[in-house]
């Protein structure tokens, strides 16, 4: 373990990928690199979950002053919520660059990328360093999706870039606006994060601060109503960047909720939580519903995603210990079964040339270790027990019922509303008869299945033995409630009024 | 408190790792090598029945220990904690799981040694037997969990080997239908279920959540919060016992292969709803209003399930409603809080059932899998141990003494009666009468009477030796495990007392007596009917009227369909074809369309004359400099 | 006294104005501007008899030079246009529009 | 009294003559008009003891410039034809003059504010050449001399704009 | 006095320099790269001199010598850095582009050097009517620039409109300081500080008239609404270099004398502050609806150095009076510049001859055949669309700072939605170059690597004045 550990795992592959981009390298040489990087920051994150202390607070930290003036400084470190999310980026990534063999220079160079700069926004713990890396990992995203998208892509690209790069350009306004407060407040400039936490902050003012951020990663998340670009983005993007998306960016919007709404704008947040809660609910609920009737698996991924990440957002709104870890636990469970079953999907696209469902079928019987694989993803991703799926989403709806019963139960009908999709697809895909398209798939090569095996071992074992894991999350989480108790106990008993038996008995 | 033993966390393992052992192998080697059947059958083998002597060694230790501290456990590891929340991957053993998990091995293994003759020629051999043991093991860690969310490990695990294997011959798009269907309805039981265990926990989980510290803290919950986990975790029993209203998935997962639904959907995972009931004795027998309610829905559905039996032609259909019958008996038991004798009907009900099923399979597989009952007929001179150990699951079905069922479901009709459910005892004798009735219909169809199927007929034969022997042995069972009961024994109530919180009626042996008759009259009178109908052959009939609505199942399916599945499709494909695009996406579309059409409109005020542009100058100064001419003063 | 100056000095100012907004004529266009100039060395020059200082007179001057050099330049910009197009017409020149 | 009549005459031939530039469609016509402008205000500035700036307003503005002007507009050799056709010129003159008036108003406010002291007689060193050019070089200087780089940049202006000479190939 | 000399020196610099170049023209034998290299040389010179004297120079503000009509600040110093590299950077590109364009002669660099000069003077300018004149000497060597190509119809309208609009604005620039000296008594900028501090703004209607009619120059000139419809024909008519200089160098000075003269007095400030607002907002909007709708890139440019206006507006409407540094005008005029510039450097070698490729659609594909210059092109766009680690971010985020410490909330927010809309055209650029099919193959050999390598290390720049924020 050396200094500038966090440094490297972010520039690192940021670095290499403009090297690649800079340089007239070969697609097997970007290939090449992408592997030997990405597996870098695997070994370096790998050492890092290691030598993590699992205090609650900021490990690794790094802080040299970057902009004396305004307080800016050069600050990261991870803790115990921001630790899961680039550990999934580190472990999943690498992946790509053994199944996607073909693809050119500059798809692995923007990987690289977006991988650094992602690692780099879990890690920044200065909010004006978080925001540039924000901004800077949606970059290889458009160009990705651009360049080297579906058919329908610039819209979508269109559609995914300004949406997005509207929602952070409100959330830099609230960023500065929290700079200027902390000014006014402590006759000092910072906009280091741990200090954002001690402002006190009320009034008209800080409730738009706090939609401007809350917009932001709505939109990144995506939050119903927020989410209409991504079936576009996720169905048109080739699949690693799907597989970026929504495996880690959209964590990083969630996140973001956590890091910096929560503890920030902790009044706020507890006015708006239950809000914030139905949309999460309702989000999950929609884009669950619409899932079932496409024509396209890659576009019901897209959806089941934004449902997933409906019930994820929600675990972050019923501010309750359980419900938060269980976030942030189905985070990482996420990432590794629906952004798992991403890839799959565009190993199926790739060899049967078609993303509608009908054209597909008799798969399981064609390629027992594919359906094998692909079954595993997808009961994680339906949260089935056992599987990395399940306790992050019992968590989630246990702290849902206590936050508020309504959004509890409604919480509750992701086991119904996912499995709906998911089996049917999966009878259309992997069921019933071959199709001439689907008639000579062929099955994963021994590469291919080791590539994904790490994955699939971690999705069971996630499942079975989570408390490991658990407990290095479980006291950052922790601490992120003792700071807003007060306010947290009040809100959370203001909403259950209607149900007051509910908190009687509280020990 | 109790010992503490290792091996408890063997028992559900064994299964589970010849379910991983046996998966693998299949995976990798069904495409190129082979592996011979008889190493699967084999290997499918070692689990069940190393499961199964863990539990005999199970239940002499227990069986050792005082009364009082009749309970094992095992604490593998800390499954998962954050906050007030510990779950421990934990076991217990004590008697009421002891009871169930020695039938679940017993049977199960005599099911697994059953396939390996059924299955044969089976190209997916190897994942028939991964998905059996992993049923096995899910069903074990189901009944040994030690604490609800363990419980619903094993819960969903069944659930889904359930959905594995009815949609086992996944070619045919009806099985995979009916599979997604049994798993649907099983997620919407499942939703009740971790909603009763989020509420329960909020309630009094936080000082321990498995059942021991739940028994302990279960007067401080509040009677509101208690009747609501009741009722959600019936609504989870429901889903997965196949109760009014998530029946529905019961019959049609007969598409699986016989063994499963002998095992499956007959034996064990159908009866883990019961299982769960008595499980929370402690909670229902607080809430009565729960367990009448628990009682009501379990008679109406034996009583719907009986009706429906009676029409079927399918062989495993009728089998299929009487297990929903019976299931519905099981729930009543549980409901009057008579939980020894529902779980003793549990326990009788697996032995006859699983036998009906297998010896049905036995006649499926003789008949090269037909299934109408009325291309059978006369199959008592092929096929004699399957007929007779057929007809002791009958009579063993239908009530008759002394055979298990007698006394399993009689101890129910009895306790309604005792607890004054007076209600729910007369639809449980009309149910009775229905029982005999429908499954001496079944019987006298296909064993008496002339071939219907000549054809099929003369191929019939005799099963081989590894079916017929689980057949035997389970007519055994069969036969004489309701002795273990009976009344005035009642060996089984009072092995189960420590787990249960239990209120034995106090009642005279003249209520005891007049239930026993009573019950014997209607076993009597279905079988009569029955025979004066159908032992002589009989055509088969064409329904109408009534019997033409109850053949139909009421049309249930059909309402589902029309006023859950189709809505919710259209609701799903409404919201991205027409909610999309307009409402939620709308908006965004039209402010980008708005703004493009503002910025070519604005090209306009671009004339290009220069003397325009001095006037747009000028027009803002002169308009500037009223403004400020107001302000002067 | 003074203020009458000043008063004639904004009558010929806005007339400038309306001089240029008004009129299509390139000479017209530019000469406006020259009495637009005017107007204020007029009024500095009325503010310099104020004042009782002779800056405003500098000034003046340096507006006068800096009219000078315009002028020349807008001359010589006439000129060219002409070449162009044998029109002085300002809207004649409208090519670069939208 | 006389230097009031003197104003009012110079001022109406001063509006008269701006006027005039306004409204007369050939720029032949405009510039003789703005010429009898420049000279009215000449006077006014002599009435304003401006003796420096108003011989220069004679020699320059009146002389130099106008003629420099009416020297182009002879040179172009400016045919009626030639002159933009201003059918809407009065509807713009107007729309003008209402346009302005605004502004007008408020410059007449702000004028109307003024505290301005009585503007006695001053003495006869008051705007004479070696006074104001004492203060030029002095205070200044600086102005005066970046004013020689404005003219020389319209000299070369002229001449790369107005030029004969060809483009460096 | 050698300190006063030394800050000066880089004005004198210019300024003989442009004398030299304009007498070294007559020499038939000096050819026009010569004349781009003496240019360059004078401004490089020039540069390294305001350089050493940024560094050195402990901030002096001299006022005794000129009686206080020139002063030099570090706001000035910067401002001044910014437009000599403006130059450099013009002088460079210009070399390359009349490579392809034909209608050079050196008397060209030579008025660049003297607008230069005409822009320092500007920044240092601290008196109404040596304002007026500075203004008048960068606009008179702009116009001619702008009307360079003679026998181009297009870039004389283009310096006909210029002139006339510009002319027509310094008219009320002159009026606006008479009135100022009427109500004061003197053009010095000190003085009508001292004055105002003594009566007050509110109270001299005279200053207030006389102050609105200086600040429509300012504002005139800077292109922002309602006196922005010039820029976007003119920004056309001229050629790219020339362009590229007069969205830069020009606005710079522009935006440092207009600071100066609204720093004066907070009273002075504060007063026009909502009429500020009224313009940013819509600057900031008009500017962006007038880029939305253009096909030309020249056009879309223009129309986005409006917006740009609009945000350095809301920079002055934040401005601070009492500590004035100007760092954060100076940082996002830098900013601006540098990405401004590394545009019209681009395209002065990618437009090809006779500026034939001057739309949306004939980048179209770029980044197939050139992708380095295509990479460069993007870094600028996103420069303007203020996307991190870009200089233009960094830029916005110190305008916004400044604007939210002032309490201009609202104003901020107008600004964020703003660069929100304004991400559309940019990107459509972006769009084209990377996602589109090629058209055209790019295939003619760009005639010097004097453009593109500027472009380079203005990309280098581009990221350097974001990382290392010195001014601030």
């Amino acid at each position: 373990m050396f200094a500038h550990v966090l440094s490297v795992i972010i520039f690192l592959p940021i670095i290499a990928g403009l090297l690649l981009l800079a340089t007239p390298a070969s697609r097997n040489i970007a290939r090449f690199t992408g592997m030997i990087v990405s597996l870098a920051a695997l070994v370096l994150s790998l050492d890092l979950y290691m030598g993590f202390q699992s205090t609650g607070h900021l490990e690794f930290v790094e802080n040299i002053p970057w902009i004396a003036s305004l307080g800016v400084s050069y600050a990261l470190g991870v803790d115990g919520i921001s630790l899961f999310i680039l550990m999934a980026g580190s472990v999943l990534l690498p992946m790509v660059y053994f199944v996607f063999a073909t693809k050119e220079k500059g798809y692995y160079a923007n990987l690289l990328i977006v991988q650094g700069a992602m690692a780099g926004a879990v890690c920044a713990a200065d909010m004006i360093l978080f925001y540039i890396f924000w901004e800077v990992m949606l970059l290889p995203v458009f160009f990705m999706l651009g360049l080297y998208g579906g058919p329908k892509r610039l819209p979508a690209t269109l559609k995914i870039t300004l949406y997005t790069i509207a929602g952070s350009l409100l959330m830099l306004a609230a960023i500065v606006y929290l700079g200027v407060s902390y000014h006014a407040q402590f006759n000092e400039w910072s906009f280091a994060l741990d200090k954002m936490a001690q402002l006190n902050l009320s009034g008209r003012v800080a409730a738009v601060a706090f939609f401007g951020f809350m917009i932001a990663f709505a939109i990144k998340i995506p939050l119903f109503p927020f989410h209409t670009w991504l079936p576009d983005a996720y169905t048109e993007a080739p699949t690693a960047t799907t597989f970026v998306l929504s495996a880690i960016m959209a964590k990083i919007g969630v996140y973001g909720v956590i890091r910096f709404v929560v503890p920030v704008f902790d009044q706020e947040f507890a006015r708006f939580a239950v809000l914030l809660a139905y949309s999460g609910v309702i989000g999950m609920m929609y884009c669950g519903i619409a899932a079932i009737t496409q024509k396209d698996f890659k576009r019901m991924l897209a959806f089941s995603s934004a449902s997933h990440m409906g019930i994820i957002a929600l675990g972050v709104f019923c501010m309750n210990v359980q419900a938060l870890t269980g976030s942030i636990y189905q985070i990482v469970a996420h990432a590794t079964s629906t952004g798992v079953l991403f890839l799959f999907a565009g190993i199926l696209e790739e060899r049967t040339q078609t993303r509608t469902i009908s054209d597909l079928g008799g798969i399981a019987a064609k390629a027992p270790v594919f359906a094998l694989y692909f079954a595993i993803a997808m009961l994680a991703s339906v949260g089935l027990p056992g599987t990395s799926g399940f306790i992050g989403e019992f968590m989630i709806i246990l702290g849902a019922v206590k936050f508020n019963t309504a959004v509890g139960v409604l919480a509750g009908t992701t086991l119904i509303i996912g499995v709906c999709y998911m089996l049917w697809m999966f009878q259309r895909v992997f069921f019933e008869k071959a199709t001439p398209k689907s008639e000579n798939f062929k099955d994963f090569s021994l590469i291919e299945g080791l590539a994904f095996l790490p994955v699939i071992i971690l999705i069971i074992v996630m499942g079975v033995y989570p408390q490991p894991f658990l407990s290095k999350i479980t006291p950052s989480t922790a601490l992120q409630f003792a700071s807003a108790a007060p306010v947290v106990a009040q809100a959370a008993s203001a909403t259950n009024a209607h149900l007051p038996e509910l908190t009687i008995e509280q020990k | 408190m109790g010992q503490s033993v290792h091996y408890l966390g063997l028992i559900p393992l064994f299964p589970l790792m010849g379910a991983v052992f046996i998966g693998l192998l299949h995976v990798f080697t069904c495409k190129n090598a082979k592996l011979p059947e008889k190493v699967y059958g084999l290997l499918a083998c070692v689990g069940p029945v190393l499961s199964f002597v863990m539990a005999l060694k199970v239940f002499f230790q227990l069986k050792a220990l005082p009364v009082d501290a009749r309970f094992l456990s095992h604490n593998a590891f800390t499954w998962f904690s954050v906050g007030d929340l510990h779950i421990n991957m934990g076991f217990l053993a004590d008697p009421l799981s002891c009871l169930m998990l020695l039938f679940v091995t017993l049977i199960g293994s005599l099911i697994h040694i059953y396939s390996i003759g059924y299955m044969s020629g089976d190209k997916n051999y190897g994942k028939f037997f991964a998905y059996m043991n992993l049923f096995l093991g899910s069903m074990l860690v189901l009944v040994l969990g030690d604490s609800p969310v363990v419980m619903f490990v094993g819960w969903e695990g069944v659930g889904l080997c359930s959905y594995l294997l009815i949609s086992f011959y996944s070619e045919d798009t009806n099985n995979v239908l009916a599979g997604n269907k049994a798993f649907i309805v099983n997620r919407i039981g499942d939703l009740g279920f971790v909603l009763g265990m989020s509420f329960l926990f909020w309630g009094i989980g936080a000082s321990g959540f498995d059942y021991l510290s739940l028994k302990a803290n279960i007067h401080h919950l509040t009677p509101a919060i208690a009747l609501t986990v009741c009722l959600l975790l019936f609504v989870g029993a429901t889903g997965k016992s196949a109760q009014i209203p998530l029946y529905v998935w019961l019959p049609d997962a007969m598409a699986g292969p016989t063994p499963v639904s002998a095992l499956i959907h007959a034996a064990t995972m159908v009866t883990a709803g019961v299982y769960m009931v008595a499980r929370f004795s402690f909670l229902y027998a607080h809430v009565e209003l729960a367990g009448d309610i628990v009682a009501w829905v379990g008679i109406l559905t034996a009583l719907l399930a009986a009706i429906f039996g009676m029409f079927q032609n399918d062989i495993k259909k009728v089998l299929a409603y009487s297990t929903v019958s019976q299931l519905g008996y099981m729930f009543a038991g549980v409901g009057v809080a008579a939980y020894s004798a529902g779980i003793f009907h549990v326990f009788t009900h697996a032995f006859f059932k699983a036998l009906l099923f297998l010896g049905a399979g036995s006649v499926i597989y003789a008949m090269h899998h037909e299934q109408n009952i009325w291309k059978m007929g006369g199959l008592k001179a092929k096929m004699p141990k399957t007929y007779l150990t057929m007809v002791i699951g009958a009579l063993a079905l239908a009530g008759c003494p002394p055979f298990s069922g007698f006394f399993s479901k009689d101890e129910i009709l009895f306790s309604a009666l005792a607890t004054g459910h007076y209600g729910i005892w007369a639809v449980g004798l009309l149910v009775a009468c229905m029982t005999a009735y429908y499954t001496f219909r079944m019987i006298f169809v296909v064993f008496h009477g002339e071939p219907r199927d000549q054809h099929a007929f003369d191929h019939a034969k005799e099963s081989p030796a590894v079916m017929t022997v689980p057949l035997i042995i389970l007519a055994v069972g069969a036969a004489f495990a309701g002795f273990l009961n009976m009344p005035g024994v009642q060996t089984v109530s009072h092995w189960l007392a420590p787990s249960l919180t239990e209120h034995h009626p106090h009642a005279s042996s003249f209520v005891l007596v007049f239930a026993m008759a009573t019950s014997i009259v209607a076993f009597l009178v279905g079988i009569k009917i029955a025979y004066s109908k159908f032992g002589k052959g009989a055509a088969e009939p064409v329904f109408s009227g009534f019997e033409k609505f109850a053949y139909n199942k009421f049309y249930v399916d059909e309402l589902y369909n029309a006023v859950i599945v189709q809505p919710y499709k259209a609701v799903g494909s409404s919201i991205w074809k027409t909610i999309e695009p307009n409402v939620t996406d709308g908006p965004v579309k039209a402010v980008t369309r708005l703004y493009m059409m503002i910025g070519t409109a604005f090209k306009v005020f671009q004339v290009g004359y220069v003397r325009i542009y001095a006037i747009y100058m000028i027009v803002g100064l002169s308009l500037m400099s009223l403004f400020l001419s107001q302000s002067l003063n | 006294m003074i203020h009458s100056y000043l008063y004639l000095s904004i009558i010929l100012f806005c007339l400038g104005i309306v001089g240029v907004i008004s009129r299509r004529n390139v000479f017209t266009v530019f000469m406006s501007i020259e009495l637009m100039l005017n107007a204020a060395n007029l009024a500095f020059v009325a503010f310099a008899r104020v004042h009782e200082s002779m800056d405003g007179h500098v000034l003046a001057m340096m507006v006068m030079a800096v009219a000078a050099a315009e002028a020349a330049l807008a001359l010589a910009v006439v000129i060219l246009l002409h070449k162009h197009k044998s029109k002085l017409d300002t809207n004649v020149f409208s090519l670069l529009k939208g | 009294m006389f230097a009031d009549g003197l104003f009012l005459g110079f001022a109406v031939l001063a509006v008269l003559g701006a006027a005039g530039l306004v409204v007369f469609r050939h720029p032949m016509n405009g510039a003789m008009s703005f010429v009898v402008t420049l000279i009215s205000l000449a006077g006014l500035y002599a009435l304003l003891s401006a003796k420096l700036i108003f011989a220069l307003q004679l020699i320059v503005y009146a002389g130099a410039i106008m003629s420099l002007i009416v020297f182009i507009i002879m040179f172009l050799n400016i045919q009626p034809s030639d002159l933009p056709k201003e059918e809407t010129k009065l509807v713009y003159i107007l729309g003008g003059l209402a346009v302005v008036l605004p502004i007008g108003l408020f410059l007449a406010k702000i004028v109307k504010s003024l505290p301005l002291s009585s503007t006695a007689i001053l003495g006869n060193d008051f705007g004479g050449v070696k006074q104001v050019g004492l203060l030029l070089f002095k205070d200044w200087l600086v102005p005066f001399e970046i004013v020689s780089i404005l003219l020389l940049i319209s000299l070369i202006g002229a001449v790369v704009l107005a030029g004969k000479k060809e483009a460096v190939k | 006095m050698t300190n006063d000399l030394m800050l000066l020196m880089p004005l004198i610099i210019v300024g003989a320099g442009a004398i030299l170049l304009m007498l070294s023209s007559a020499y038939q034998k000096l050819t026009h790269e010569m004349a781009a290299y003496g240019s360059a040389l004078v401004f490089a010179v020039a540069f390294l001199v305001q350089l050493s004297a940024c560094i050195t120079g402990n901030a002096v503000l001299f006022s005794g010598a000129f009686n206080g009509l020139l002063v030099a600040s570090s706001f000035s110093k910067a401002a001044g850095l910014i437009i000599l590299a403006c130059g450099f950077f013009t002088a460079m590109s210009s070399h390359t582009y009349f490579k392809q364009n034909d209608f050079c002669s050196p008397e060209y660099y030579s008025l660049m050097v003297f607008a230069a000069s005409g822009m320092l003077l500007l920044t240092m300018a601290q008196e109404l009517i040596t304002v007026f004149i500075a203004l008048e000497i960068m606009s008179l060597a702009i116009y001619i620039l702008v009307g360079y190509d003679r026998k181009n119809v297009i870039s004389t309208e283009a310096v006909l409109k210029y002139l006339m609009l510009g002319a027509f604005a310094g008219a009320f620039l002159t009026m606006g300081a008479a009135f100022v000296y009427g109500a004061t008594g003197s053009t010095k900028f000190v003085k009508i500080a001292q004055y105002v501090a003594a009566h007050g703004f509110m109270q001299t209607p005279a200053l207030i008239g006389g102050s609105f009619f200086i600040l429509v120059a300012f504002l005139f000139k800077a292109a922002a609404f309602p006196f922005h419809a010039w820029v976007v024909d003119v920004y056309d008519g001229a050629s790219v270099p020339v362009t590229g200089y007069m969205a830069t160098g020009l606005k710079t000075a522009i935006f440092a004398v207009f600071a100066n003269f609204l720093v004066l007095d907070a009273s002075l400030q504060s007063g026009w502050i909502t009429y500020l607002f009224y313009i940013a907002v819509f600057t900031m909007f008009v500017g962006n609806l007038i880029a939305i709708g253009q096909q030309s890139l020249k056009r879309m440019l223009a129309a986005s150095g409006i917006v740009h206006t609009g945000y350095l507006l809301i920079a002055l409407v934040a401005v601070s009076t009492k500590d004035f540094t100007g760092s954060v005008i100076a940082y996002y005029l830098a900013a601006y510049a540098a990405s401004t510039l590394g545009i019209f450097c681009a395209l002065s070698y990618l437009g090809g001859a006779g500026e034939k490729r001057s739309t949306f659609d004939d980048f179209k594909g770029l980044a197939k055949s050139r992708p380095y210059s295509a990479a460069a092109v993007s870094v600028f766009l996103l420069s303007m669309a203020g996307i991190p680690p870009t200089a233009g971010f960094m830029g916005k985020f110190y305008i916004i700072t400044s604007a939210i410490e002032a309490g201009q909330v609202t104003l901020a927010v107008l600004g964020i939605v703003s660069s929100i809309i304004s991400m559309w055209y940019y990107l459509r650029l972006i769009i084209n170059m990377y996602f589109c099919e090629a058209e055209e193959q790019f295939g003619e050999a760009v005639p010097s690597n004097l453009a593109p390598i500027c472009t380079f290390v203005l990309v280098v720049c581009v990221f350097a004045i974001s990382l290392y924020p010195v001014v601030i």
